[in-house]
């Protein structure tokens, strides 16, 4: 049996020895906690990178995101990237499912607002190309591949006679 | 916080008088602004908020009070168990329909002034569970929300820096305008 | 005997001491309790409908927000029930990993359940301790999955990523620090003698009631049953390790309380078989190769891991399609929750807490 | 006794019974006395999960029972009509079905004859519908 108040004292023997070890407290704001490489907060993209596979939007389990894209002589070109981060519940599938590794997180939490509105994080806004730049690069792409073709022609004509452009 | 050059303010009395002479008579007698202004120094550094938790957010909103991030330092650490006895609320989780008529009654309880902050995902939009049949689609629905912070959930430094936002907010609730991480560094 | 007349006192759905939004309508005669009527519901969000309209990669996000408190608990039941469906061979450093990473959750969700009774007790110390030692495990995890709470860490077929190198050092450190570490809850908590009074002899539970009621985890085996899956019926590679299950003789609070300190102690002992024996493993990938849209064949499963709160099962019917036909979670803290009112039965009104608290509930877990 | 052979000897008794390939099937009339039976006599004590699936034409309620001391499981389901969407409930043999059985007369709407208490638990009482229902239409609370 134990003598009654032995257990009271150990334990105020524990929480005074807390007074000489080493303060696990961080000063926040002043000081910010390490984050590590792989944490999961304020997203970022590479817009040069990025191909507008749509990878990430299927990826999202509460659809989450959401991308405009236009198509400009056969290549898809990223207009608006937008997520709704009030929605999100920060998983990583979207990042993980990126095959160029566009998308990414910065080591950044602090993504608190006043305003609801403000929470949406548009990552990329692009203006569409105008008509006349569109067609221009249509019109370009056109003649690049007629060129080929016509080189591919010429070539394959030499070669193998009707075949290969009976194949285009 | 912005060093702000002192600008000559409206005193609120012009706004019910033109007359020269009553405004100079309340401008000289009554200081009501300043008084106010003090109390809402005394308010914003000494935050009680209302346990109140409802999911995983309310795990992070107790690592908060824990020793690493000890929400302690800037006076908030009062958990009041009854809304009668504090001024803020953290809504930290999820508010599906059967718990709303309680959120509210714990909102109305609390004395004025009040202010509430939306912790995570959920409380600000019914988050992962918004396509659910019985979740409502974030506090605002119910209450009037100051400070939103996103995260699934938040981390602890995050709701601090959310505390924060929410302080100068108390102090100078013009703040709201400008760009929230100007408020604070 | 005298009678004074019955009166009903509602405690909850916000309540201090109710781990979250549940509701307890208590029959009172005077201070003893005649009836204790559960009402819960109040975080019912429906989890089980979402997952039909997600893919099966889509629904583990979902399950971390079951028990969040341990939630790679619950992503590895989950996963390993749809690897049962396809048939995937898991890569050993994955499964090591994983059985790390389960260990380790299983300890944090110990520690907030050791933290709050202490403070649903009255001792603001004793919460203070165990979170200590949870915020290192919380490092820990975000070393190596970038979350603190909600990890979807554990995928169909392995792990998301392998260990980070930095998270060896900080395991080594947590794994030599910790056994003092539960010395010191046990100083500070179990030793005391007004948490002893409060709990000893406390809201009994038999052992055939216990099996009856299907209850499960701390909560039976507090009541001397000694049944834990992770013996009984080995999944992934916990055959490979030395443990012992802890029971406990009398199923008062305090032994289903002690039975989490003694979990505690075995969990650090198999995180070090664990490490050990994967350190000396050759590098390797951590994912097996499954296809990236996952459509398991026609039927259903069901599988059951050892939780942290009892058994946590997952039953998954496929009907050939990329979304799951029906995901049903066998939730532990719901089902050990049933016997609150005969648990309560006859206790006085301070008891309630002190019996609800080491049942240890999470209210996600029970409303789903 | 191994699982296999139990099934084995419960199939000479039961003409009901159909053997698939990680489960057992019986008719809603056989339901109980088998149950009753796995208990007694092979000492299942322990319902681990009790569940109900919809389909499109019938119901179905999956039980697994278990066995403490060999710690072995057997998955045992029974199809219940669309019409009728009533079964007989394990309270009798498992108490411990008594909330998962209201938790599936809750989200799927299933009687359970001889319940206890057969409310809603997870929901509230004037919620109209059973969600887990594959005709079940709601709106969700999404902004556009």
């Amino acid at each position: 049996m134990q003598m009654f108040g032995s257990g009271l004292i150990k334990g105020l023997a524990i929480t005074w020895k807390e007074l000489f070890t080493k303060k696990v407290t961080v000063q926040y704001p002043d000081e910010i906690y390490p984050l590590p490489d792989r944490f999961h907060g304020k997203f970022k993209l590479n817009k040069d990178a990025c191909i507008s596979c749509g990878m990430c939007v299927r990826a999202c389990p509460n659809k989450v995101i959401t991308m405009e894209t236009e198509t400009v002589a056969r290549k898809k070109r990223l207009l608006k990237y937008t997520m709704d981060i009030k929605y999100c519940l920060f998983c990583g599938l979207c990042v993980e499912a990126c095959p160029k590794n566009a998308l990414g997180y910065v080591k950044d939490f602090e993504l608190a607002q006043y305003k609801r509105d403000k929470l949406t994080v548009v990552l990329a806004a692009e203006e569409p190309l105008p008509r006349e730049e569109k067609e221009r690069l249509e019109a370009e792409a056109a003649q690049r591949a007629a060129a080929a073709k016509k080189a591919a022609g010429a070539r394959g004509g030499s070669a193998f006679g009707n075949k290969a452009e009976g194949g285009e | 916080m912005e060093v702000k050059k002192p600008s000559p303010e409206r005193h609120p009395v012009e706004e019910l008088t033109a007359d020269p002479v009553i405004v100079e008579q309340v401008k000289r007698t009554i200081a009501l602004a300043p008084l106010e202004k003090l109390l809402n120094l005394a308010r914003a550094n000494s935050l009680w908020p209302v346990t109140f938790g409802l999911a995983c957010c309310a795990i992070e909103m107790m690592a908060a009070g824990g020793p690493r991030f000890d929400l302690a330092r800037f006076g908030y650490e009062v958990f009041r168990p009854s809304p009668r006895q504090a001024d803020v609320m953290i809504v930290a989780g999820t508010i599906t329909k059967k718990m709303a008529p309680y959120v509210r009654r714990i909102y109305d309880q609390m004395p004025e002034p009040k202010w509430v902050v939306a912790m995570g995902s959920c409380a600000i939009s019914g988050g992962p569970f918004v396509d659910s049949y019985s979740v409502v689609p974030g506090a605002d629905k119910l209450l009037p929300v100051d400070v939103y912070i996103p995260g699934c959930p938040p981390r602890p430094d995050a709701l601090i820096h959310g505390m924060l936002l929410l302080k100068e907010k108390v102090k100078n609730p013009k703040v709201v305008e400008s760009e929230p991480w100007k408020a604070i560094k | 005997m005298l009678r004074t007349e019955e009166f009903t006192l509602n405690m909850g759905p916000q309540h201090p001491a109710t781990h979250g939004v549940f509701r307890l309508i208590l029959h009172l005669d005077g201070e003893t309790i005649v009836k204790a009527e559960p009402v819960l519901g109040y975080l019912h969000r429906g989890i089980e409908k979402l997952a039909e309209s997600r893919t099966y990669t889509q629904v583990i996000p979902y399950t971390d927000r079951l028990d969040y408190l341990a939630a790679m608990l619950n992503n590895l039941g989950y996963v390993q029930a749809v690897e049962k469906m396809i048939g995937v061979e898991v890569p050993e450093r994955a499964e090591y990993i994983r059985v790390i990473v389960s260990e380790m959750s299983r300890i944090a969700s110990h520690c907030i359940a050791t933290g709050a009774y202490a403070l649903d007790l009255g001792g603001f110390t004793g919460f203070m301790y165990p979170f200590r030692e949870r915020e290192k495990l919380m490092d820990m995890f975000e070393m190596i999955c970038g979350s603190r709470m909600t990890f979807s860490y554990i995928r169909v077929g392995g792990v998301a990523a392998d260990l980070p190198e930095e998270f060896y050092p900080a395991i080594k450190k947590f794994l030599q620090e910790f056994p003092s570490c539960v010395d010191e809850y046990d100083g500070l908590i179990t030793g005391n003698e007004i948490f002893q009074a409060r709990t000893k002899g406390i809201g009994i539970l038999p052992a055939e009631k216990a099996v009856k009621y299907s209850l499960s985890g701390p909560v039976l085996r507090g009541s001397g049953v000694k049944y834990d899956l992770r013996k009984a019926r080995p999944y992934g590679i916990y055959d490979r390790f030395d443990f012992e299950v802890p029971v406990g003789k009398n199923g008062d609070c305090f032994d289903r309380y002690y039975c989490r300190i003694l979990e505690m102690r075995q969990s650090h002992r198999i995180i070090k078989q664990a490490l050990e024996q994967l350190q000396e493993l050759p590098e390797g990938p951590v994912m097996a190769k499954v296809p990236k849209v996952l459509k398991p064949p026609k039927g259903d499963v069901y599988h059951e891991i050892e939780g942290a709160k009892g058994i946590l099962g997952y039953y998954v019917v496929s009907d050939g399609t990329v979304n799951p036909y029906r995901v049903h979670v066998r939730r532990p803290s719901f089902i050990n929750l049933d016997l609150i009112d005969e648990m309560c039965r006859g206790w006085k009104i301070a008891d309630v807490v002190a019996i609800l608290g080491s049942i240890d509930i999470v209210l996600g877990e029970v409303d789903c | 006794m191994e699982s296999n052979q139990i099934i084995q000897e419960l199939k000479d008794k039961y003409r009901s019974i159909e053997i698939n390939k990680n489960s057992v099937t019986v008719a809603e009339e056989e339901l109980l006395p088998l149950m009753r039976q796995l208990r007694d006599v092979y000492g299942f004590n322990y319902l681990t999960d009790e569940t109900a699936v919809d389909y499109k034409d019938y119901f179905e309620i999956v039980y697994n029972v278990c066995r403490l001391c060999r710690g072995d499981m057997l998955m045992i389901k029974t199809k219940v009509d669309k019409e009728k969407a009533a079964v007989p409930s394990m309270f009798s043999i498992w108490p411990g079905a008594v909330w998962m059985e209201r938790e599936i007369y809750d989200l799927m709407g299933i009687n359970f004859t001889g319940h206890p208490d057969m409310r809603r638990i997870l929901l509230d009482d004037n919620f109209e519908g059973h969600p887990l229902r594959k005709d079940f239409k709601w709106t969700g609370g999404r902004e556009v």
